[in-house]
């Protein structure tokens, strides 16, 4: 099942780079078809029995490679395939064949090796694959053949290989220290020291330039900007996670049993909150409602690394799972709600034409579909309740107040009343009357549809916290690694 | 003396890497980074590394080399070399960081043995006998997959950025003078020879897909060089097929393996299947890096224009077909 | 079929459904689109009082909840309290629904307006039902969400800035008030409002965090009790349409603000508790501050609207001066004003609305004539002004009254002088316009849209005098058990607390 | 042990031809010597180094390898210099550096 | 023994020479020839672990590494030069713009 997640998207790959004909769309369909069913699958698996680990080739540790899935991977293995699927629909009505011929290869390895990021065990591995997807990232942000768009793909590829070769000097520390590569067993045999440490450095620095937090972030908002709709939605809702994802598994898995995170964790909080806020005020004042929603994702990349004081600073702290539950939420429900608002995005570009802000008036009575979309995502964005937003925000304001750390209350408080500042500003320009009626293409029925699906689905999960939070508590990372010993 | 000439290799790495930095004309860098490529094979060799020293003699000096010239030429600015450079002062921050690094290095215990152990262990069931292409192909095949894989992609992005269908690279013109084609005509087949010889050594010496698919690619770069006409008339059905090909194999190799229950990429310790899969590799790495070696190119001009056709209609999505 | 499960969430359902499906109707299909409105009001008017009978009556407890997973629930339950304030809105919703029918006539985006309407009103049904903190709150937010659309309805670029202003206040409360209700959660895990002495349990080591916290809670619903300092939004909302104002001030909004407040005072803290901590006094002086404020801000107004508004700064402030002073007539005076202030205040909203819609009138110094010209209206507007006033026997003299006597109980004689001076401000800004409606002339030529049997079209003259007459009756049956004051006595005498 | 002698001999008349043609490059003054002196001294460099391998080495496989990878060398560097000369040729206003 | 001190450390030098010169220069070429050179440094240092005593044991996992590392340098090399040639097409620049432009979207 868990194999498949990686065989089925790559086999549909294949096949559209061997057969780019007229229905090229149809192996993403068939892929979109194939990956919420099999994710579903590998859930209620680890639902029921607990995490798991397959051996690749039959190598067992320390010798071959793993794929790991415990609750963690599960969750965004399935944010992963539902904001897949539904994109990928939306590309095959929004793609013209010409470009659709170069878009299916790319994005369908790029979800192998997404899928695959999210199971992955071993560090090595976890280099190559977030090489795969990087180039496949940024071979998709300049998918549209702008000036801006190509500078700002190799701005990002750039960005991106300086942080993978970080990624893979911290991989030979870790490797010249211990001997071996898989997490797990590292997640034991690591000790403190000075290695550790440089290998520690070396790995958040790279990742964290991956994930575009505070001073790396300069690349975000161009690439995510200039890309069409559906590939900022991508890049945006699923390729930061991938390497914010390893991140955690590294800091929670690895790093945190060796004891070398403390100071470093506060370091990762400053720069999330400072995320928030700059992230936030820039959105605030961009002309362009695409980079609105990339200064957003800035900002909510910032939320995300709130996660590391209050999980990584004081051993077997009480409040580390809600501070832990709340992060993953955060993380789901961003993916949904930014890919949700860029789709909503691409559809106002169709319809007008322009994203500029300024001509978005009156698009409230004019595609009252695609404003319903921007409010509900805007909502999960802004955490107000119910939905997936407001219970990241409920577990991490818990957290921060029961660790005694209350500065970190800033972010949610601040960060959450910017972004009802620009949430707002976007709605107001779309409730103000035009002077003269814009000239308005009807958007096909699909494509207002799916942004409003991803919505919805980003509040919806507000309601049923239960079975994720026990998904993330039950079958924690630490709480593998008896198992993984035998 | 061993220690000596480490010393000697090491020095020249480090002073080359500086004038790699401060060399004031882009050609110097560049002709600096293929010296650099070398040197830095030597000290693979030095290091007992036979197969890194030989791939980085052919990609990092070879290929590596023939894109950046070949994109130097292309992006020249004539009479308008700017050194453009800003914050030198960060020289300072990255000396910092070097020393910290150093400072973690003195720690390591360079005793460990690593995974070798377990590689011997591992080395009794596999049925490859040459321990590198082992851990390749064998107990790290899933790595060796995806990285066709990213080279898979890589080729899908220039197809992208170029706006094409396969990688065609314009034809330079064929050499007036008899040299090249006397060149040719002696290269490719001592060519062709040596990486086949490599790819039969790399099952138990130092060798394999990746060295032999270099040198292939190296031919194919040579055919365009010499604006040989064969690699033109290839098919781009055939192209495509040969660029996947090895991806493809390995692919089969996983989903059997799903089919007989047992994880994916175990296989029966048959030497056949491991060859094949390495033939293959070797082949559509050899393409692969062909192609990424020429389909850089600026298309051809009827292409251009269609190119040129292709911006301007942009991405504006079927609604106007809709309508 | 278990009706103490399914009636709460039928009260609920009624308007969220109706809100929802409105959302998809074609702008056109205006017909199908009121009779939908009304029949979901009558029905949850019904409903509301069936519940109220079970729950009177019979002593039905209703409640519905489940786990979010979060370490709360989510809790709905109906209490006498939570039955004032959904009869309230109930029976409010149907008129204003009727009332904006009329008011929007012709207008576009319609489907918009109700939709948003009705599920404004479906927060505020939830507000009333929360059984505990957070379910108020996630319902608190809702409202603030779903109100927005409405004010920013006219799409002008004043509606946006109104818009803009509203948000900020009520977002910002909402963040203040969300850091309350977590820090209360960390500190005391998770407790329904039928829970007691909960806090008073806890640590006397966290009583002084116990202080901030009641800070910021009241802090964060001031915003919509529009207490001063943080009553901007209100009189800048204005621009938006009369049903609108009215559903801010009556039903939803500042209402929501004000019966939060008296939520947590009653129900999370307990006023012995509260007091103890020396929680009340504070309170109450902020609110004395507010009542004064705004009403001298109201003399100040000439617009109509505008003085209704500030008008609504000073009265909503009663019901938290009566919850903040710890006597039992001025628990019953706080909420048996909430009801009250609703009425009266709708009524002049309704009549405001008539006379601008009707004559285009919106500056007090213009209405002189009025009286004749839309007599009905008139007397209307003068019955809820006088009750506003505090004049015997409209409902509002019997809420002034209650507070009085609560202020004297509890040996705080300055709220006596508080609740004299503010009913002189009341009568200095409502009579003014009373005398120019009825005893001065216009002075000049009215547009006149309207040209029927009647001075106004029935259906912005039917809610005007319903509800008018709702707050005289109130007023003159204030002695019946069932009456506002009635149950407002039963709570005040501990009954209201179901177990 | 006369065969070692040698072949050191042989490896350090090489090391004399490389080192030659390497100062040539760099004090020539124009470009068709410089590449007279760096082919001419690099083969015969190589050839002198290539012969002193062969002496050294034991087995007939190793020897016939040495033996092509001259000849490679040979082929590589003559033609590359028949390029550069070739461009130099055609492109004659290209001043030196 | 040595030998691995002195070939880390000349790869730790390499690869922030490297990053140093990602961050010096504009022209493109010449950062993507800094990105090579650090990838040099972090190639270097596994094969220095990977035979840290210079005897004939020599760790093949960390050549596998490298190898597979080379293969994916190259490809990322390849691309980021056909892009830096594509915007030299576009533009007639070597270099990036640093200010983020505020073109329309994808219309």
């Amino acid at each position: 099942m868990e194999s498949l997640l990686v065989l089925v998207p790559l086999a549909a790959a294949m096949g559209s780079f061997l057969a780019p004909g007229r229905g090229i769309a149809s192996w993403g369909f068939l892929t979109s078809l194939a990956i919420p069913a099999l994710a579903a699958g590998t859930a209620m698996d680890v639902y029921q029995h607990g995490a798991r680990r397959i051996s690749l080739g039959g190598w067992a540790e320390p010798l071959g490679i793993h794929l790991h899935m415990d609750g963690l991977s599960v969750i965004f293995l399935i944010m992963t395939a539902l904001v897949g699927a539904l994109i990928s629909i939306y590309s095959a009505f929004f793609f013209k064949r010409d470009t659709a011929r170069h878009f299916w290869p790319l994005w369908l390895l790029m979800w192998a090796a997404l899928n695959s990021l999210f199971m992955v065990s071993d560090i090595f591995n976890a280099y190559v694959v977030l090489e795969l997807v990087t180039i496949c990232a940024a071979a998709l942000a300049v998918l549209s053949g702008k000036t801006e768009s190509l500078q700002a793909g190799l701005r990002y590829l750039m960005v991106a290989m300086a942080g993978s070769l970080a990624f893979l000097l911290g991989v030979g520390f870790l490797y010249a220290e211990t001997g071996m590569l898989d997490m797990f067993m590292l997640s034991w045999e690591l000790q403190g020291g000075p290695v550790a440490a440089a290998a520690f450095g070396l790995m958040t620095t790279g990742l964290v330039m991956k994930s575009a937090l505070l001073p790396f972030h300069f690349w975000l908002p161009p690439a995510h900007g200039e890309a069409p709709a559906p590939v900022s939605a991508l890049l945006s809702a699923l390729v930061i996670k991938g390497s914010f994802f390893l991140l955690l598994r590294l800091w929670v898995g690895v790093f945190e049993p060796a004891g070398i995170t403390s100071h470093a964790a506060y370091v990762l909080g400053c720069l999330g909150v400072l995320a928030v806020l700059w992230g936030s005020y820039q959105a605030l004042i961009q002309p362009r409602l695409k980079l609105i929603i990339a200064y957003s994702s800035v900002a909510q990349v910032g939320y995300l690394f709130l996660m590391f004081p209050l999980l990584c600073t004081v051993p077997e702290a009480p409040w580390a799972e809600k501070a832990w539950a709340g992060g993953t939420y955060q993380a789901i429900s961003h993916g949904l709600a930014k890919a949700a608002l860029f789709l909503a995005a691409g559809n106002l570009i169709l319809s007008t034409g322009t994203d500029r802000i300024h001509y978005m008036k009156n698009i409230a009575s004019r595609l009252p579909m695609t404003t319903f979309t921007l409010g509900l995502a805007g909502i999960s964005l802004m955490g107000l309740p119910p939905s997936g937003g407001f219970v990241a925000k409920w577990m991490f304001m818990q957290a921060i107040l029961e660790s005694g750390q209350w500065w970190w209350a800033v972010a949610p408080v601040l960060g959450g009343l910017l972004t009802a500042g620009y949430v707002f500003r976007i709605l107001g320009y779309a409730f103000l009357l035009a002077e003269k009626e814009p000239r308005m293409l009807p958007v096909p029925f699909v494509l207002e549809k799916i942004p409003l699906i991803l919505a919805l689905c980003s509040i919806l999960i507000g309601f049923r916290a239960e079975e994720i939070i026990f998904l993330l508590q039950e079958h924690m990372l630490w709480a593998i690694e008896v198992e993984g010993d035998s | 003396m061993a220690l000596f000439l480490d010393i000697l290799v090491a020095f020249s790495l480090v002073a080359i890497a500086w004038r790699i930095m401060r060399a004031p004309g882009h050609f110097q860098a560049v002709v600096l980074f293929i010296t650099f490529g070398l040197l830095l094979s030597l000290a693979w060799a030095r290091l007992n590394s036979p197969d890194i020293a030989l791939a980085e003699a052919a990609v990092g000096a070879g290929l590596a080399g023939v894109l950046l010239l070949d994109t130097l030429r292309a992006v020249a600015q004539p009479g308008k070399v700017k050194t453009g450079a800003h914050f030198s002062w960060l020289l300072l921050p990255c000396l910092l960081l070097a020393g910290l690094l150093t400072l973690s290095i003195i720690h390591i215990q360079p005793d460990s043995q690593g995974l070798a152990r377990a590689v011997e262990a591992g080395m009794q069931t596999t049925s490859l006998e040459y321990p590198v292409t082992a851990v390749l192909l064998d107990f790290r095949g899933y790595d060796t997959w995806l990285e066709l894989g990213v080279l898979l992609a890589a080729v899908l992005g220039l197809l992208c950025v170029r706006r094409k269908k396969s990688i065609r690279a314009p034809l330079l013109p064929a050499p007036a003078e008899p040299v090249g084609r006397w060149l040719i005509s002696i290269l490719l087949p001592l060519i062709l020879l040596v990486g086949g010889f490599l790819l039969w050594l790399g099952a138990f010496a130092p060798g394999g897909a990746f060295q032999a698919g270099v040198v292939w690619a190296a031919g194919g770069v040579l055919l365009w060089q010499a604006g040989h006409p064969s690699l033109g008339a290839l098919p781009v059905s055939l192209w495509r097929t040969g660029a996947v090909l090895g991806f493809a194999l390995f692919w089969l190799l996983a989903a059997t393996a799903l089919i007989r229950n047992e994880p994916m990429l175990t296989h029966p310790q048959a030497k056949a299947w491991i060859l094949a899969v390495e033939y293959a590799a070797a082949l559509s790495i050899a393409v692969c890096l062909t192609s990424l070696a020429i389909g850089g190119q600026k298309s051809e001009d009827r292409n251009q224009k269609s190119e040129v056709r292709d911006q301007r209609s942009g991405d504006r999505c079927q609604i106007t077909n809709n309508r | 079929m278990n009706l103490n499960f399914w009636l709460p969430l039928l009260v609920l359902c009624s308007s969220l459904f109706a809100g929802l499906i409105i959302f998809m109707l074609d702008e056109s299909r205006s017909r199908l689109r009121t009779a939908l409105n009304l029949f979901a009001a009558a029905f949850k008017v019904v409903a509301v009082h069936y519940m109220a009978y079970r729950l009177l009556v019979h002593g039905e407890m209703h409640q519905v909840g489940f786990s979010m997973g979060l370490g709360f629930e989510f809790l709905i339950k109906v209490d006498f309290l939570s039955l004032m304030f959904l009869a309230l809105s109930s029976n409010l919703w149907l008129v204003t629904t009727l009332y904006a029918v009329g008011y929007l006539e012709g207008s576009p985006n319609r489907s918009r307006f109700f939709g948003f309407f009705s599920l404004c009103v479906t927060a505020s049904t939830g507000i009333a039902m929360a059984g505990n903190l957070i379910t108020f709150f996630i319902f608190y937010e809702f409202l603030t969400l779903t109100t927005y659309p409405l004010v920013v309805h006219r799409e002008t670029r004043q509606a946006l800035e109104a818009g803009r202003n509203y948000l900020w206040y009520t977002i910002g409360g909402g963040s203040v008030l969300f850091v309350g209700i977590v820090w209360l959660h960390v500190l005391a895990g998770p407790f329904n409002f039928t829970d007691t002495g909960v806090l008073e349990a806890l640590d006397p080591a966290h009583y002084s965090t116990l202080v901030i916290i009641f800070a910021l809670l009241i802090a964060g619903l001031g915003v919509k009790a529009a207490l001063v300092p943080l009553h901007g939004w209100l009189p800048v909302a204005m621009v938006a349409p009369a049903p609108v104002s009215a559903l801010l001030h009556a039903v939803a909004v500042v209402k929501a603000g004000a019966f939060g407040i008296v939520r947590v005072v009653f129900d999370v803290y307990d006023r012995e508790f509260a007091a103890g901590l020396g929680l009340l006094e504070p309170l109450a002086i902020v609110a004395a501050v507010t009542i004064i404020f705004g009403s001298v801000r109201a003399l100040m107004q000439t617009d109509l609207k505008k003085r209704l508004a500030y008008s609504t700064v000073s009265q909503v402030s009663y019901i938290t001066l009566g919850a903040a002073i710890l006597a039992p007539f001025s628990t019953v005076a706080a909420i048996v004003h909430l009801v009250h202030q609703g009425i009266m205040k709708i009524t002049l909203f309704f009549c405001a609305g008539n006379i601008a819609e009707t004559l285009g009138l919106h500056s007090v110094r213009d209405m002189g004539g009025v009286g004749r010209r839309m007599p009905v209206t008139a007397i209307c507007f003068t019955v809820a002004a006088f009750g506003m006033i505090g004049v015997p026997p409209v409902a509002g003299f019997v809420s002034k009254w209650y507070l009085g006597l609560g202020g004297m109980d509890a040996g705080l004689e300055w709220v006596v002088g508080i609740m004299v001076l503010s009913s002189m401000l009341n009568a200095a800004y409502f009579l003014p316009v009373v005398k120019t409606i009825w005893f001065k002339h216009a002075q000049k030529k009215w547009r006149t849209k309207h040209s029927g049997r009647f001075e106004a079209p029935l259906t912005l003259l039917l809610p005007a005098l319903a509800t008018a007459s709702m707050s005289l009756l109130a007023g003159l049956w204030a002695g019946w058990t069932w009456s506002p004051l009635g149950i407002a006595e039963q709570i005040a005498a501990g009954m209201g607390a179901l177990p | 042990m006369i065969f070692d002698i040698l072949s050191i001999l042989l490896c350090l008349a090489g090391a004399f031809f490389f080192l030659g043609g390497t100062v040539g490059l760099l004090r020539f003054p124009d470009n068709y010597s410089r590449l007279h002196a760096l082919t001419k001294a690099d083969n015969l460099g190589l050839g002198f180094i290539v012969l002193g391998l062969v002496l050294a080495s034991p087995t007939m496989p190793e020897i016939i390898k040495l033996g092509l990878i001259w000849l490679l060398a040979l082929v590589g560097s003559s033609s590359a210099c028949y390029f550069i000369g070739n461009y130099i040729y055609h492109t004659p206003s290209q001043e030196e550096e | 023994m040595h030998g691995f001190y002195i070939y880390a450390i000349t790869a730790i030098l390499l690869f922030c020479l490297g990053l140093w010169g990602l961050a010096f220069h504009r022209n493109l070429l010449r950062k993507i020839v800094a990105l090579n050179v650090m990838a040099g440094g972090v190639f270097l240092f596994f094969i220095s672990i990977a035979n840290p005593d210079q005897s004939g044991e020599v760790d093949p996992v960390p050549q596998a590494m490298v190898l597979t590392g080379i293969v994916v340098a190259i490809s990322l090399t390849a691309f980021a030069l056909c892009l830096a040639r594509r915007i030299h097409e576009k533009t007639g620049q070597n270099e990036l713009d640093t200010s983020c432009s505020i073109e329309d979207g994808d219309g």
